[in-house]
């Protein structure tokens, strides 16, 4: 399949340029209002990702659709696997742009820059899922670091917010710096940046014997090192407590879904059509060092877990271990494997973000992060406890709930492929979860409270948005479609 | 049809209930006891319309769920389940009558949560697709957590964690077990072909045939193991009793009443119906007879059964006592179990129904004198037996047929297995009788301590217990007069199956 | 000069930019310490587009290009960021900014 | 109709304890219960009159399903033979009888209604043991009589005493049943079937089993017979029947006398087809010592009804023996006879109990809560034993501290005598129940009974002329000796001499008609009555015992009759008795009469001797008074004290056994708190250093519970993570740089 010209690809990118063009727009419309208060701005935007998503839908379905194409001499690819990551972008930003207005902590002065960068965010993880070239890898990183550094720091005088975004991008910067350096390699060995030539290369010279394995290695490690610090993966997961708990919550919430859906689809991309081939793992099993790496992941993400008191570091952990869960499919080079990964993405986009939302609604209502803050939640506010307990419950793994299924999956595949022992570290991990998701329930329901304690209301808009996170908590699982994205995957994984 | 909607009316009437105001609970409770008397209403006609001529499933529902694995909506009834799910149907109205009165708070959440518990407990019953069957089995967890966890006594919190983590850890491995099963249900002699399949009669079959990988030996051994120890928590067998009595003694009366009458049973369903029935060589592994693995599983129920019996007759609190007679119970029926003949199984299947009605009686009268007297210090009453008669009355009943007083049901199921034990493990089943004289001892023991004796002054203005209760005693009563008295009325429900089932484990 | 001289070389940044940003006890050498690391790669990337790809393909230098320009954005964030920094906590010492930890 | 009668028999009773129940739970009671029960027992009495005439030479069966698994199938029924019919007949018989008695002897009771409704069950279940056609009906019976002796001993709950005596009772026969159901088990699995008759019956298929299997046999005999241990109170389970005298009078006589004790010797009867030689041996001697130690222990209590308690057991050891020995017929008639007259002397002393009781019951001037008042007799009793505790026996010393038998003083012999003016109907009739139990010759059916037996043994002695039969023999002929002495010593010490407690004996007066009517019936019944059945050879036919090597022995000729004996049988009609007793202790049994082994001769007048041996030794220690009972006791202090302290049973029991016990149960308690926990610990402790490794040290901490446990250690380890988490930033690059470098290195090495 030739690679389309830049002019042709023009008609392909139109998602990404209506990101660009709406992001000005809200800059712009910023401007012209004088209210500040006014939410247009976030209204703007939302029409702005409708638009969007109208647009991914039709470029996939009347070009994508048939087989991939490769745009701007093959620079970004568009097929199947990039739009289903889209579309899951899209959701999870418009959720976050919905708790933005929710949420009482940003500084209502500065939406217009909020909104642009969350579109401008927004645009650099479309181009992370797609793109298939060392150059365009590294710019959609930098892009997506670059406004999430901005956006972690987005609270004006709280010291907290300026520390997360201030460790977040020396980390980041060292992460992504180190990334680069094992491309560079990578580049050098390859003698060109297409992820496809790589792989091709590569196996050519290993096989030959005219580059030692040692090389691969430390690229293969570097690029991992900048990979695992976008999806939190043990050694390079440091950042993301310090950065989840200072950064204002709905950025929180971005970070821990949508830029960990970015990273992966980066991941799998980059490993499966990069490191594909059977001499190449040979050579480097890095399968097997993803293995070590997630288990290690979950437990150290879960064990940190347990003892935390503030429900925001707790659900950061959480993520981490999550992160962990995920690795494991992505062990596997089996279509099964990355099938397992995106549906537990869709499981996990709803169930976090709505848990996250209930941490967003009780910090307005209770203005307490803590697990003490969640007391007596029960019966001050029902609703809400019980769409939190269903959140936890899923995270947990616990059928009846999605993220049941979603383990379920991911368990299967890893079974399948004979990692018994990574299979039951995961298992009992998620048992060990269940034990700090509990705490949060117990505060909600077992502990008993102050009574005179005020029972809290929430608008109708509030439960209509908590539903649209907990339905598909409850359902997903039940739906056939949801078990298709096994063939998904195949398109990206050269066999 | 008939039994989708028995399992999930249950469910309907949680959502029913969710939606009716907070205040008033008059309504709720009698909405929910509405919700319950209808599944039994169903599950009795189920019982009386069942042909008992056939070993077959019957009632069969099957359609497709998640087809790209293959998992069914697969579920139906045999003689074994059909009984089970009277005995839930049973139990849920009554244990809706139970908590008329003595649940303070959250009346509506407590009912919501009970309706769900029974929805799972109903399904896992019926479920004939292993996947569905643990998304059944795992649906009981939740609820019961908070059922224990918010209703609960003192020490709630811990009793509830303990219970849902214990659990949680043993479906875990079960999960496994499950998954390696489904991944090799379609490996033939080494090359996979064809669909995989969650399908237990599919999954009975096909590990009964030659060359096919479910049997293999050495893979059911290590699959029978995961699944094993999944129920066995749940039985709960010697090593993972431990959450038995803490959960027991925290959690209210009727939450205890299912805790014993269901949640246990769902043990050994599982047991028979997974791993005896599709296991029969991992089975035969650990029921063979020679060396200790040989003897392994008439081990466990022998260790059930005497280590339960002393530790119940070393308890002072009247509900830990219970409990632990409820482990040394489920002993019998492990026993029985791995006797692996007909009179070993019937009566291992007869006792978890009968366990089922009789330990549901005697948490129900634990309640009864816990909500007069705030205690359940057994030492701290006494020469009750002249204050309230009847009570008196029905607790020697509860009492002698848990003690397996010949004529009450709990003789009948005990003796079986027994007798089919003995043709296989002569020693342990003969120190295994120790259990009998223990039970009496401790039963006979508490009943002096309680009820003879003089009157314990404090209790001179005891109440005698009232209608409602009695109305919540006296179908288990009769059921287990009659059990003990005809049998066969509920044998011949299951035989048929029994003998199916025999015939599957004689086939290796 | 051959390739091996440029990798050293880059080699020798890459480690000095580690070793800084490890090291050094004030944000702004921290900063130079990234913008070492990200030296490095670019040149890495130039030599080996000047070595090992036919020379009409450029795409190494398109590359370096960018990662210099990337470069100056994050050393623009980082500056803002480090202010922001010095306003809320009076010092630019990384050890003194560790609010948020356990 | 045999089976209607039969099905009328069982469920008279059990409709009015039904009756009683269902009404119990909506908290009422039938107006006359018990007038409900007695009529429903004579219903029953009437049935089984008829039913004598419906028994045929060959009996019948009749079966239903009751469980059916597949190939096994286990079904209950009737056995009806003679033995079956004689054995309704008497219990009906003495039910009803009771029955009446109680009516005047519970009156006034606050729970007068129970007691019927208790009684009729307990009639019910012990009749369904005795027509039950296989083993597990029999244990069904077997169990349920058991639970209504448990709930008649504990009538009185109030009473601490009672409380632990019924207790006692139910525990120490459920250890001899869960031997019976061993023995069961041994029995299913080797014949598949626990039905004891017909083609498939259990005695078919054991007759046709080789030598080979004859220890096994023999084991799984005495295994059942260890149920007729407990229930019959045999040594060493006898302990439990004189406490269960804490029981009303009118439940001893019934239960504790006539008949429940009984079942235990009906059994070993039923088993007789498949009783060994060695598991005979076992039965006979277990009878023959429990004769003895009983009687001996009766000699020194004062309590009249612990002496009848143990009168009881003695008597029952001698049936067992009869079994034992292969005198099927003997144990048997024995059994029915003993039923009669030992009914009687309970009935009797309740009688008497009953007069000394009203007179409490007036003397503190009591409410009338019978509970309350037996509780302040109790509380009387100690200051009486005290009061008067020097001028009897020095036994009274030992009594005050003797193991758990203070005596309520209506109980107490030694405040009666000269009763016999007082109440001349309970004098007459006792006296003639004693003079049976004594072995009195020819007017009284205990002699022949007793004498059956006593012939049984020594002719199954002279036949094999084996040792053990030889002291069997002996043993059963001092039994008898000792058996007249106190049951004379009892008839002296109350109705004879001078009235011991002044007041007392004025309260005392004769009981109402309702008491004495049945003591008379009874009496008449002590006469020998019931011979004709037993000594009719066609009526009554003795199983075979195929397993039995007997040394077949010719059998001596017909005209080896003594005149005395010939004279005494044509005398007392009973000329074809004897021939009877042949065809009952012969090995093998053919149709026509053998003539007589001397063996019964000697028997007889061995034991006419003892018995007036023992009534005159009695007669001159507790009436003459020539000779003192305290020197003798003194003279043999260490045997007065053996008895006194009944062999120190009990004390064995309690000390050791049941502290064991309690022990036992403690240590699994603690081992589930300490052991389980400890390996817990043990597992949880490896965990940590395990991980110690990784994450460094952290405290140990208390713990309980394997949950407890991984929690802590996992919460310690991820405390230990956050720790990592120092928040200074270059401490996070500096892990990274370090995972890099790591995993380089670990992969460059694979």
């Amino acid at each position: 399949m030739q690679p389309l010209s830049n002019i042709e690809s023009l008609l392909y990118f139109s998602p990404e340029i209506l990101l660009v063009i709406f992001a000005a727009a809200v800059v712009l419309l910023d401007l012209v209002v004088k209210d500040r208060e006014s939410i247009a701005v976030a209204y703007l935007s939302l029409v702005g990702l409708g638009c969007v998503f109208a647009a991914v839908l039709i470029t996939h379905f009347s070009f994508g659709n048939a087989d991939p194409v490769s745009l701007f001499l093959g620079m970004v690819r568009l097929d199947e696997f990039s739009t289903f990551f889209k579309i899951l972008l899209l959701l999870a930003t418009a959720a976050t742009v919905l708790f933005s207005l929710r949420s009482e902590e940003l500084d209502a002065r500065l939406q217009g820059e909020y909104y642009a960068l969350l579109l401008a965010i927004t645009l650099g993880m479309f181009l992370m899922a797609s793109s298939t070239n060392l150059l365009m890898i590294f710019i959609s990183l930098e892009t997506v670091s670059l406004t999430s550094y901005i956006l972690a720091g987005f609270l004006t005088h709280n010291p907290r917010s300026s520390e997360a975004a201030f460790k977040y991008i020396t980390y980041g910067a060292v992460a992504s710096g180190t990334m680069l350096f094992g491309l560079s390699f990578l580049f050098g060995m390859a003698g060109s940046g297409d992820l496809g030539h790589i792989s091709v290369r590569l196996t050519e010279l290993l096989a030959s014997g005219q580059v030692s394995p040692l090389a691969v290695l430390i690229a293969i490690t570097f690029v991992l090192a900048g990979v695992g610090y976008k999806i939190a993966s043990v050694p390079f997961h440091m950042w993301s407590p310090d950065v989840y708990e200072g950064a204002p919550i709905p950025i929180t919430a971005f970070l821990s879904v949508a830029s960990k859906s970015a990273g992966f689809a980066l991941f799998i991309r980059f490993f499966y059509a990069g490191f594909g081939s059977t001499e190449l793992m040979q050579a480097v099993n890095w399968p097997f060092m993803l293995a070590i790496v997630s288990a290690l992941t979950m437990t150290v993400g879960n064990l940190a877990a347990l003892p935390q008191q503030n429900v925001k570091r707790l659900l950061a952990y959480s993520s981490i271990a999550h992160g962990g869960y995920l690795l494991m499919g992505g062990v596997l080079l089996s279509a099964e494997g990355v099938g397992a990964i995106l549906f537990y993405l869709v499981v996990y986009l709803f169930m976090n973000l709505g848990a996250f939302y209930v941490v967003v609604l009780i910090a307005n209502e209770v203005g307490s992060e803590m697990i003490e803050g969640y007391r007596g939640l029960s019966s001050r506010a029902p609703l809400v406890a019980w769409a939190m307990v269903i959140f936890l419950v899923s995270l947990a793994g616990i059928p009846p709930f999605a993220g049941f299924f979603g383990k379920w999956l991911l368990f299967t595949a890893v079974l399948e492929q004979g990692y018994y022992w990574l299979a039951l570290v995961g298992l009992l991990n998620s048992v060990v979860s269940l034990y700090y998701y509990a705490r949060i329930v117990k505060a909600m329901f077992l502990e008993d409270y102050d009574e005179e304690a005020t029972s809290v209301s929430f608008s109708t808009g509030t439960f209509a948005l908590l539903s649209v996170f907990v339905i598909p908590t409850i359902l997903i699982g039940f739906l056939n479609i949801f078990y298709t994205f096994s063939n998904i995957s195949v398109a990206v994984i050269p066999m | 049809m008939l039994l989708s909607l028995m399992i999930f009316v249950p469910l309907v009437g949680m959502i029913v209930v969710l939606l009716l105001p907070r205040e008033s609970e008059e309504l709720v409770k009698r909405v929910t006891l509405l919700f319950t008397l209808i599944p039994l209403a169903l599950a009795v006609a189920l019982f009386i319309s069942y042909d008992r001529s056939t070993a077959g499933t019957q009632y069969v529902v099957n359609v497709p769920w998640i087809q790209a694995f293959n998992i069914q909506y697969h579920i139906g009834i045999d003689g074994l389940s059909v009984t089970l799910l009277l005995l839930t149907a049973l139990l849920g109205p009554i244990c809706v009558i139970a908590s008329w009165r003595n649940i303070e708070k959250g009346i509506k959440a407590y009912m919501a949560l009970f309706l769900l518990l029974e929805t799972g407990m109903l399904g896992f019953f019926a479920a004939l697709d292993l996947f569905l069957f643990y998304v059944f089995f795992e649906l009981t967890l939740l609820p019961m957590y908070f059922l224990i966890g918010i209703w609960g006594g003192p020490r709630r919190e811990y009793a509830a964690i303990k219970f849902f983590l214990y659990t949680l850890f043993g479906s875990v491995l079960m999960l496994v077990a499950m998954i390696a099963v489904y991944l090799n249900s379609n490996v033939v002699n080494g090359v996979a072909d064809g669909l995989r399949t969650f399908d237990i009669p599919t999954l009975i079959t096909l590990a009964a045939t030659q060359g096919h990988a479910l049997a293999d030996q050495h893979f059911q051994i290590w699959v029978f193991v995961g699944f094993f120890i999944g129920f066995a928590v749940k039985v709960p067998i010697f090593p993972f009793h431990t959450w038995l009595p803490d959960a027991h003694v925290e959690a209210p009366t009727a939450i205890s009443v299912i805790l014993a009458g269901i949640l246990l049973k769902m043990g050994t369903y599982g047991l028979v119906r997974v791993n005896m029935a599709m296991f029969p060589q991992g089975l035969h592994h650990f029921t063979n007879g020679d060396g200790f693995l040989g003897n392994s599983l008439a081990l466990l129920g022998f260790i059930n059964i005497v280590y339960g019996s002393f530790c119940a007759l070393a308890q002072t609190d009247f509900k830990k006592l219970v409990a632990y007679s409820s482990i040394g119970h489920m002993g019998f029926v492990i026993l029985g179990l791995a006797a692996r003949n007909s009179e070993g199984i019937t009566g291992a299947i007869l006792q978890m129904f009968n366990h089922g009605v009789i330990s549901a009686m005697l948490f129900l009268l634990v309640g009864v004198l816990y909500d007069r007297a705030h205690h359940r210090e057994i030492n701290g009453f006494g020469g009750l037996g002249s204050k309230m008669p009847v009570f008196t009355g029905i607790t020697t009943l509860a009492f002698m047929a848990s003690l397996g007083l010949p004529g009450l049901s709990g003789f009948v199921g005990e003796a079986l297995s027994l007798l089919g034990a003995y043709e296989k493990f002569k020693m342990l089943t003969i120190l295994s009788t120790i259990g009998i004289v223990v039970g009496a001892a401790y039963f006979l023991w508490t009943l002096q301590r309680v009820f003879l004796g003089n009157l314990n002054p404090k209790y001179e203005a005891l109440p005698e217990i009232n209608g409602r209760e009695i109305l919540t005693l006296a179908p288990l009563g009769i059921l287990t007069i009659v059990l003990g008295v005809w049998p066969n009325f509920a044998i011949n429900m299951f035989s048929e199956s029994v003998t199916n089932l025999i015939n599957v484990l004689q086939a290796i | 000069m051959t390739l091996q001289h440029y990798l050293v070389i880059s080699a020798i940044l890459f480690t000095l930019g580690i070793f800084a940003v490890l090291t050094r006890r004030n944000a702004i050498s921290i900063l130079m310490g990234i913008e070492l690391i990200l030296n490095s790669c670019n040149l890495n990337f130039a030599a080996f587009s000047r070595f090992m790809t036919p020379p009409e393909d450029i795409s190494g230098q398109v590359i370096a290009i960018f990662g210099i320009v990337l470069a100056a954005a994050e050393a623009a964030v980082f500056l803002a960021i480090i202010l922001a920094i010095y306003r809320e906590f009076g010092s630019i010492r990384p050890n003194d900014v560790d609010t948020l930890k356990g | 109709m045999v089976v209607p009668l039969i099905s009328l028999i069982l469920l008279c009773p059990l409709a009015a304890f039904a009756i009683f129940g269902l009404l119990g739970l909506a908290k009422r009671s039938f107006p006359r219960q018990d007038y409900l029960s007695t009529a429903a027992m004579l219903v029953g009495f009437v049935c089984s009159l008829l039913l004598l005439r419906e028994v045929v030479p060959n009996p019948e069966t009749h079966t239903v399903k009751w469980i059916s698994l597949g190939s096994i199938t286990f079904s209950m029924g009737f056995y009806l033979d003679s033995v079956t019919a004689i054995m309704l007949l008497v219990v009906t018989l003495v039910s009803s009888l009771v029955h009446i008695f109680s009516i005047g002897y519970m009156h006034g009771d606050p729970r007068y209604p129970r007691f019927f409704a208790f009684l009729s069950l307990f009639s019910f279940s012990m009749l369904f043991l005795v027509v039950s056609d296989n083993l597990l009906g029999i244990y069904i019976g077997w169990e349920l009589v058991g639970l209504c002796s448990y709930l008649l001993i504990g009538f009185w709950f109030e009473k601490d005493s009672a409380a632990n005596a019924c207790k006692k009772a139910f525990l120490t026969t459920r250890v001899g049943d869960v031997g019976m159901f061993i023995g069961m088990m041994m029995l299913f699995t080797k014949f598949k079937t626990l039905s004891l008759y017909g083609e498939g019956g259990i005695f078919t298929l054991a007759a046709s089993l080789n030598t080979g299997d004859m220890v096994w046999l023999s084991i799984a005999g005495v295994l059942i017979f260890c149920g007729a241990v407990g229930k019959s109170a045999q040594v060493p389970l006898h302990t439990w029947l004189p406490d269960a005298m804490e029981g009303p009078t009118p439940v001893s006589a019934l239960i504790h006398a006539a008949t429940m004790v009984a079942a235990g010797v009906y059994l070993t009867a039923r088993m007789f087809p498949i009783l060994t030689e060695t598991s005979s041996l076992v039965i006979a001697y277990i009878g023959g010592i429990t004769a003895i130690v009983a009687a001996t222990i009766a000699i020194v209590r004062f309590d009249i009804k612990r002496v009848l308690a143990y009168s009881t057991v003695s008597q029952l050891g001698y049936m067992m023996l009869g079994i034992g020995v292969g005198s099927y017929v003997a144990g048997l008639f024995h059994l029915t006879t003993h039923a009669f007259f030992k009914a009687l002397l309970f009935l009797g002393s309740g009688s008497v109990i009953h007069a000394f009781h009203a007179m409490h019951a007036h003397a503190h001037d009591d409410e009338h809560d019978h509970a309350h008042e037996d509780h302040d007799t109790h509380e009387h009793a100690h200051g009486d034993d005290d009061a008067h505790g020097h001028d009897h026996e020095h036994g009274d010393h030992d009594l005050v501290h003797a193991h758990g038998s203070e005596i309520p003083p209506d109980q107490d012999m030694r405040n009666m005598g000269g009763l016999r003016h007082k109440m001349p109907i309970t004098f007459v009739t006792m006296l003639i129940a004693t003079l049976s139990i004594s072995g009195v010759p020819f007017v009284f059916s205990g002699f022949w009974s007793k004498d059956a037996i006593l012939g049984g043994v020594l002719e199954r002695a002279m036949e094999w002329n084996s040792v053990h039969h030889y002291l069997l023999f002996g043993m059963a002929l001092l039994a008898a000796g000792i058996t007249a002495f106190y049951m004379f010593r009892l008839i002296f010490m109350t109705f004879f001499g001078e009235p011991r407690n002044q007041e007392m004996h004025n309260m005392a007066h004769e009981s109402p008609l309702s008491m004495t009517v049945p003591l008379l019936i009874l009496a008449v019944l002590s006469f020998p009555v019931v011979n004709k059945f037993w000594f009719n050879a066609d009526y009554v036919k003795p199983p075979e015992q195929p397993h039995l090597y007997a040394p077949q022995h010719a059998h001596v000729s017909p005209d080896s009759k003594t005149e005395g004996k010939g004279f005494a049988l044509s005398l007392f009609g009973v000329s074809e008795a004897v021939a009877a007793e042949e065809a009952g202790h012969d090995t093998h049994v053919d149709g026509e009469h053998h003539g007589h082994s001397p063996a019964h001769d000697i028997a007889m007048v061995l034991s006419i001797c003892v018995a007036g041996l023992g009534i005159l030794l009695s007669w001159l220690f507790y009436h003459r008074r020539t000779l003192s009972a305290e020197s003798v006791a003194n003279s043999f202090r260490p045997l007065y004290n053996l008895f006194w302290h009944k062999y120190y049973f009990d004390e064995f029991y309690d000390g050791v056994l049941v502290a064991l016990t309690v022990w036992k149960a403690r240590l699994f308690a603690q081992f589930d708190g300490s052991v389980v926990d400890g390996i817990v610990n043990g597992v949880g402790r490896l965990t940590r250093d395990f991980l110690a490794v990784f994450v460094g040290f952290f405290d140990n901490r208390v713990v309980d519970g394997i949950v407890n446990r991984v929690a802590e250690v996992t919460w310690a380890v991820g405390g230990r993570i956050r720790r990592i988490q120092t928040g200074a930033i270059q401490t996070y690059l500096f892990v990274v740089l370090a995972g890099i470098v790591l995993l380089i290195l670990i992969f460059r090495a694979l």
